[in-house]
This record gives C-alpha cells, structure tokens and sequence, in this order.
C-alpha cells in the first residue's frame, strides 16, 4: 500500500524542480513530467485491489478524521484517478514530441500541476480543500491557454473573468456551510446537512452549483468553453475537455449526492442540464472550425451526463458515470487528432480537410473511431454507456430526456457523421504542411475504446459499486467518521 | 442607462436578494441556519479543537510559557491552522502563487530581458537614498514578521509581501538596479522543494503527508512550533520570490 | 462603536462605487486601494489582526501597485 | 437602529460591495475597470467570510503575555485562515490577468472590450 497524497505530491514537487531541471537540458521537462505521470499510473495500479475491497481515508499531517484536510478514495474516486492517469500519461507522451512553444518549460510546469489539481479536485474530502486544487486547476488552465501566441490572450481573458466571478460565489457557499454546520469536512456536513434549514440548503448547493459548474461545462456558465478549447494547443484542449470536465462533473456529484442530497435539488439539475444538452448540440452543429465544434459537444456531453445523473435511479447513475469516463478518453482522442489535422491542413475549417484520410490514414481513423464512440456504434465504448442511458431514463419513467437524449444523439450524428464524410470522401483541396508523426497515443486510444467496447464489464463491475457507494450516504459518513 | 445596465441592475438586485434571504432565515426548533453577526458558534466545533490544540489529545488548558508539547506549539491558532492543521491547504495556495508567476513570465516571455523602462520621473536624491535607507530595513521587517509568524500576528504571505514591496521600491528607485534572476530562481526551486520534501518525510517518518514530526517545546517560544516556523519560513520565501518575479515581469513587460 | 463600523462600511461603499465611476483610471486605482485599506481596518476591528496584515500589505500595497504598472504599461504610456 | 446597523452593517456591506464589484464587471467596458470590479467581489467576499466567524467581545486568536490561556472568548480562527489563503489567490490571479491585458494593448492598442474582437458580448 503505497499512500496516494504522493499522486498529488510528486507532481507538485516535480513543477517545483522544473526551473532545475531545464537549466541541466531543455529535453529534460518533458521527460520528467512523463515519468511522474507513469509513476503516477503505478502507484494506482498498486492500491487499486485494495481500495475496491473498500474505500481508503488518508488523514494528512495524522490529524484525527473529521477535525483537518482528509483525503477519501471510494470506488468512483478509484475509477476517476485511474482513467486520468491514463489519460495524462498518454498527453504527457505526445508532449514529448509536440510541445515546441517558445517557454517550453514553463509548459511542463504548468501542465505538470494542473494534473496534480484535477487529482486534488476528484480526491479530496474538505470543501475548502476542494476551493483550492479547483483555483489551482483554473489558474493552471488560464496560463496554458495563452500559450496560443495568436488568439490566446483573448480566451484567457474570458476565462479568467468567469472564472475569478464563480470561485467568488464558492467561496460565499463554503462561508455558509461553515457558519452552519462548523467544519469543513465533508463528511460532517453530510452528516448534519438534514438539520440545516431547507431555504438555506437550496441557497448553499445553488452558490455551490454556480462555483463548480463553470468547471464542468454547464451551459450558462461555460461560455468561456469554446474559445478557450479551440484556441489553446491540442494537448490542452483535450486535458481540459476530457480531464478539467471530468473532475468538475465528479465534484458537482459530490456536492449533490454526498453533501446535500435534496430530491427537489435534482430535478433543477436536470432541467438546467437539458436545456444545456440541446442548446450545446444544436450550436455544435452550426459550427465549422472544428475544435469550436468539439468544444460544444463536450459542452452537450456533460450536460447529458448531469443530467442522467439528477435521474437518481441506479441504472442511470451508473450509465452517466460511464458516459462520463467514455468522454474523457474519446475527447483526447478526438481532440489530439482534430490538432494534427488541423496541424497538417494548416486550417481549423471542416470544409478543408477533404480527402485528408489518404494521406494521414492513422489520424482521420482516430478521428472517426473516437467519432463514433461519442455517437454509441455498436463494438465502440460508447454504446454500451448510450444503452444504459436510454434504459436507465426510460425504466425511471423519464420519457421526455429519453426523448431529449435521442433527440440530441442525432443531431451529434448529423455533424460528426458530415466530418467523417468529409475526411473520407471530400476532394482533396491542400497543400499539407509537415506533420509531426505521433502514432502511439493514438494506437493506444483506438485500443483502449475498442476494449471498453468489447469488455464493458471491465469498467461496469466498478462503476455499479461506485453508484451503490454513492447512493448510500451513512456509509460515506461512517467511513469518515468512525464511530463518532 | 442603456438597456444593457438596466438588465445588469436588475440581475445584481435579484441576485442580492437571494443571497441576503441566506442571512434572514430563522431555523426552526433543532434546525440550524447562519449564525447572526458576532454570535459565531465555536464551542464542540473543530475551531475550540484547534484553540485547545486537543484534535489529537484530551482537553487541556494552554497557558502561555507554561505548556509543554502541545500539538502544533505556536501561540498564533490562526498561524497553527495555516501551517499545521490545513497545511495542504497552504502548499496548494503556495502553487497557485508560483502557477500565476511562471504564467505570467511565459506570457510576457518575448521581452523578459529588456530593462525595466517604468521607474519615477524625476530621479530625486531625497528618494534614491530614503529607499535606500528604506530597503533594509524593509526586508527585516519582512523577516521579522515571517520568523515571528508563529507568536505574534503575522506570517509568510505578509512578511514575503513586505519583502517583494522592498524590491518593488528599489526598481522604482533606479534603472540600473537589476534581479539577479539566477538566484531568484534558486530560492525559488528550494523553497517549494523544501515545502514539499518536509511533507513528503512526515510521510516518510510518521506515516502521514504535513506531519509536524519535530518536537514542539513550549507554547511562545521561538523554537516551539516543530515544523510550523520551518514551513513558515520555507512560504515566506517562495511568496516573497514570486511576488518579486510577478513585479519584476510586469515592469519589464 | 457600532457608528463607527457603519461609517468604515459605508465609506467603503462609496470608494467602491467611485472606484467604478471615475473616469480616469488612475483615480479609480486609488479608490479600489482605499476600498481594501477600509477592508484591513474591519479586519483589524473584527479582531483578525493576521488577515490585516495581510489585505494592506498584498490588497492595498502590492494590488495597486501591479494595477498602476499595468495602467503605465496600457493607457498611461502616453502621460 | 443601532440594533440593525449591527446587525446588519458587516453582512449586508460586504454583500453589497461584492455586488457592487459584479455589477462593475458587467458593465464596465475597459479591462482594468473590470479587473479593479473583480477585485471588490474579492475584497468583499473575504470581509464577509471573516464576519461571520466573529464573535461579539471576543479577541484575537493569539496567546500572549496578557491573554496567557486559551480559555478567554476567541473568535473564529478558522475563516480567518481560509481568508489569507483567499488573499493570496486573489492577487495571483490578479497579476496573471495583468498580464494578460498588458498584452492585449500590445495587440489591440486598446483596453475597451467593444473595440476587441473576441470579446465583445
């Protein structure tokens, strides 16, 4: 058993090192945050079988439980942690190779730590703990943003104002819940969250809906989405498309079902993820610039994960979990391919990438398999999570987001599909430019969705005991709290 | 008045409604709301725990000069809290600090070795040597207030902000006055490393990351804290560096 | 003793409104500076020396001063 | 009104004045007076958090010579901690933000939001 603050430690004391490091060789940053993220994936894999027999609370600094900063790994904290390591340590590989940017090692740095705040984020068990690795995610992401030298600015702008407005409000939301309940511990807050006066709880988890939700690509909030997403560099784009969305949806859930778990909370949810959800599919289709229409979807994605979640059965819990990890892999994907696409075309427009596949064959297939996964073909890792989707909303008697979702899967099918035809078919009409070939990250993406695809249990037997975990909130508190 | 304004207005005042409808709620028998002003409820809660430092231990008085050994030993709880009990805390707001500070000397990278052209018009005697006098004296203020963190009101991020002002001054006093970035960066490199690596062997020597593994002697003492002044030290620093670097970059801009 | 903080808490308003309404960005810089230094003395009266500290030292000092080189840097090159 | 200016002098203040720095970031259009409006929600927001850990008569959290044990009215220390880490982040992502509008003049030769394309809204 190998304690798991080091996946959050290691990659803070390696940003730290980096100025060193790149003083001894200018290669030397890269390599470095690739091999703490390989060591990352490691320590994981050596706590895994234990921390599925059950979940594993570190106390830092050996204060008693409940009274300083704890750190609590359950089975969805597992499965969210595992599928980030593999996703940062495949970008950390293709940053071996693709980051030639003017402040390379700042780069490194940068990306180094955001890594170790999405852990912060998905791991920990402290609201105000949560405020901080979510601000240091954000800042990190504000910095590599403006590594685009050409729009960048601009984004980050955005970005940051939005961003300084939310943490604002959570700010005002961990006030609240510590003036009345007296610690910040999560488990506590649980623990007294029936006690406190429902006005003030609807109040506390809507200023907390706003602090988080602008993480996690809810609409209203999320209008900073696109122009951060398409402008910053690839590897970026997809950390913060598959991973920054991935730790903010996994905090909303944490809020929702661990600390206030309100019924009437819930269908609110699921009416402002909806809207989200149709509102991001049908701009997502208007789009030409490609990563502007990736980003959108992503935006789409998580609103349909929200809110299948807010449906509250088992079913449909697990299925939007699943949908939720699926996402992250086949947005890397498709974000990483989408960049050297872009790369090779010299355009970001849909219209000139025709007939791209006969020349780079590899990446328009990543493209088109990770394409698919997003829209469920059968034999992809997509499908699977869609059919959970659609049974667990229709077996909860939600016939109109049943509706709503295949409503929305087929105008996902219309724009996806009209790139793949594109890539496929359309005349060829560019002078390439030079591509720097990277095959293995894509190879093992394309692996990796085609074995979920296959093996769907691989990540179902988890993610049902992680929905079990999360439905049943006195287990939470008990763990936390002992036999306080 | 546009009608944008007028939409902004009416948001803002929705808005402040509904979070002042937080303040005005009266919980019923055995429900809990916010406190009403200047009636904070500490008493059973985790801050009486952090006042008595007994998170660990029984409840026992701390009385100044007296008590041996109590849990995190430094006089200042607000200084206890940020350097002991949330310490993760710390080290996480020491990152967003050095985040925004190599940030930002990636975004303004292109001219970083100009010199700073920003400095006061006229170049008066009367400033040139007060600063002068002033810097020093400044940084041991800032010192002061960092290695006295722990006994009296004060700490790394006021004492670090003192300093990066100090330097602050000295640019403005004179164009020739340069950083010498070599050795901000390496102040920089060991103190973040020394935070993490005094985390990383609490892990290793007492099983747990941020432990206070050193003794702590008596409370108000200098060497009382265990590790909070060293910590305390190891932020001052890195504050004081990269605030001086974001300063540094903005003027070279 | 209550006036007095009313008082502090109303000046503070109005510098912040001011802060917004000048036109002159220089005159705004200040009175967002005089709205934390308002802040540092609350602090100090709702018996948080350390949090006091450190508003007037980073909020009212180093703020202000990174909004007045910025201020150097964009618009103010001119003057 | 004694009574309700106690009540209600701290609470209401800080809400009005992180509502004040909102509305300023809403309407403002130059980017430093955007930014000066963030940094009234920030200065807002920590007056707030410290008012409510306050404690009527109580004193600072600090053992000295004078108060020499820990069993006198102490005020919350807790949000006083929370708001020095809040400080802290408020000025990184006030300077990076800096930085960033340093470079849009460069780009723009201006800092009004209407005149920059991208973000106008």
């Amino acid at each position: 058993m190998v304690n798991l603050i080091l996946i959050i430690a290691l990659p803070l004391l390696a940003a730290f090192l980096i100025p060193l490091f790149n003083y001894i060789n200018k290669k030397l940053p890269s390599i470095v945050v690739f091999l703490t993220t390989a060591i990352n994936l490691l320590i994981i894999i050596l706590n895994y079988n234990q921390i599925i027999l059950e979940p594993v609370i570190i106390e830092l600094g050996n204060w008693q439980a409940p009274f300083a900063i704890n750190i609590y790994v359950g089975t969805l904290e597992l499965i969210s942690i595992t599928v980030i390591s593999i996703i940062s340590l495949i970008i950390a590989f293709y940053n071996l190779n693709h980051s030639n940017f003017s402040s390379e090692s700042k780069f490194h740095t940068l990306y180094s730590i955001i890594i170790a705040g999405i852990y912060g984020i998905v791991m920990t068990g402290d609201i105000f703990n949560l405020f901080v690795f979510i601000e240091i995610t954000t800042v990190a992401a504000y910095g590599l943003t403006t590594f685009n030298k050409d729009k960048g600015y601009e984004a980050a702008i955005k970005y940051i104002i939005i961003g300084s407005i939310s943490s604002v409000f959570l700010l005002m939301a961990i006030g609240f819940t510590y003036s009345a309940v007296g610690s910040l511990n999560m488990a506590v807050i649980a623990a007294a969250s029936n006690l406190i006066n429902p006005g003030l709880v609807r109040i506390i988890s809507l200023l907390f809906f706003v602090g988080i939700a602008f993480e996690a690509g809810i609409l209203p909030l999320s209008i900073w989405v696109p122009d951060v997403h398409s402008i910053a560099p690839s590897a970026v784009s997809s950390t913060l498309s598959g991973l920054v969305f991935l730790a903010g949806i996994t905090a909303l859930i944490k809020i929702f079902f661990n600390l206030f778990a309100d019924p009437s909370l819930y269908v609110f949810l699921m009416i402002i993820g909806a809207i989200s959800l149709i509102i991001g599919e049908l701009i997502a289709y208007q789009q030409d610039d490609i990563k502007r229409m990736l980003a959108y979807s992503s935006i789409a994605q998580m609103s349909l994960v929200l809110t299948i979640i807010s449906v509250g059965t088992k079913y449909a819990i697990s299925g939007g979990l699943f949908q939720l990890f699926n996402h992250a892999i086949l947005k890397t994907l498709l974000f990483l391919t989408a960049g050297l696409m872009i790369k090779y075309a010299g355009s970001r427009n849909i219209s000139d990438f025709g007939g791209i596949a006969k020349k780079i064959p590899l990446i328009a297939v990543g493209f088109s398999v990770g394409s698919l996964g997003i829209l469920g073909v059968p034999f992809f890792n997509g499908f699977v999570s869609k059919i959970m989707i659609v049974n667990g909303s229709l077996n909860a008697g939600e016939y109109i987001l049943t509706f709503l979702v295949l409503f929305a899967t087929v105008i996902e099918m219309a724009y996806y599909l009209k790139v793949i035809q594109t890539i496929f078919f359309g005349k060829i009409s560019i002078n390439p430019h030079k591509i720097v070939k990277s095959y293995v990250p894509i190879i093992v993406l394309i692996t990796v969705v085609f074995l979920l695809g296959i093996y769907p249990e691989l990540i179902t037997k988890p993610l049902n005991q992680a929905t079990g975990e999360l439905l049943s909130r006195s287990d939470y508190i008990s763990n936390v709290l002992g036999g306080m | 008045m546009n009608f944008r304004k007028i939409l902004a207005l009416i948001t803002i005042i929705l808005l402040g409604i509904f979070i002042l409808q937080a303040f005005l709620i009266i919980p019923e028998k055995g429900e809990i709301a916010l406190n009403n002003f200047g009636k904070a409820d500490i008493e059973n809660r985790t801050a009486q725990l952090y006042i008595d430092k007994s998170v660990n231990s029984t409840n026992e008085q701390v009385i100044y000069k007296e008590s041996k050994d109590k849990e995190s030993g430094s006089a200042n709880i607000v200084t206890s809290i940020v350097a002991n009990y949330r310490a993760l805390d710390t080290l996480g707001e020491v990152t967003v600090l050095f985040l925004a500070a190599t940030g930002l000397s990636a975004i303004l990278y292109n001219k970083k070795h100009a010199k700073s052209n920003f400095i006061l018009k006229e170049d008066s005697f009367i400033l040139k040597n007060g600063i002068k006098i002033l810097f020093p004296l400044l940084i041991l203020a800032g010192s002061y207030i960092i290695i006295y963190g722990h006994l009296s009101p004060g700490g790394s991020f006021q004492g670090g902000a003192v300093i990066a002002t100090a330097f602050l001054l000295k640019l403005l006093s004179s164009k020739e006055y340069e950083l010498d970035e070599n050795i901000l960066k390496i102040i920089e490199v060991t103190a973040g490393v020394s935070f993490v690596s005094i985390g990383l062997y609490g892990l290793y020597a007492e099983g747990s990351f941020l432990t206070n593994f050193l003794e702590t002697g008596t409370i108000a003492n200098l060497f009382s804290g265990g590790i909070v002044p060293i910590i305390y030290i190891t932020i001052g620093l890195k504050v004081a560096v990269e605030l001086t670097n974001i300063i540094n970059d903005l003027m070279k801009a | 003793m209550t006036l007095l903080y009313s008082l502090l808490i109303l000046l503070m308003l109005i510098s912040g409104i001011a802060a917004l309404i000048f036109d002159k960005l220089v005159n705004s810089i200040i009175s967002a500076g005089m709205v934390s230094l308002i802040a540092a003395f609350l602090f100090y009266f709702l018996r948080a020396p350390d949090v006091a500290m450190a508003e007037a030292a980073i909020g009212t000092g180093l703020s202000t001063a990174i909004f007045i080189i910025t201020l150097y840097k964009t618009e103010g090159r001119g003057n | 009104m004694i009574d309700f200016l106690e009540k209600w002098s701290f609470f209401g203040g800080s809400v009005l004045l992180i509502l004040i720095g909102l509305y300023g970031v809403i309407t403002r259009k130059n980017l430093i007076k955007i930014f000066i409006g963030l940094s009234l929600m920030d200065t807002g927001i920590n007056v707030l958090l410290v008012s409510l850990g306050y404690v009527e008569g109580g004193i600072a959290p600090i053992i000295t010579s004078t108060i020499n044990n820990n069993s006198y009215n102490f005020v919350d220390p807790i949000p006083q901690a929370l708001v020095l880490t809040s400080i802290v982040i408020g000025v990184a992502v006030l300077a990076l933000g800096l930085g960033v509008i340093i470079k849009i003049y460069e780009k723009y030769n201006t800092l009004d939001i209407s005149e920059i394309r991208g973000l106008r809204w």
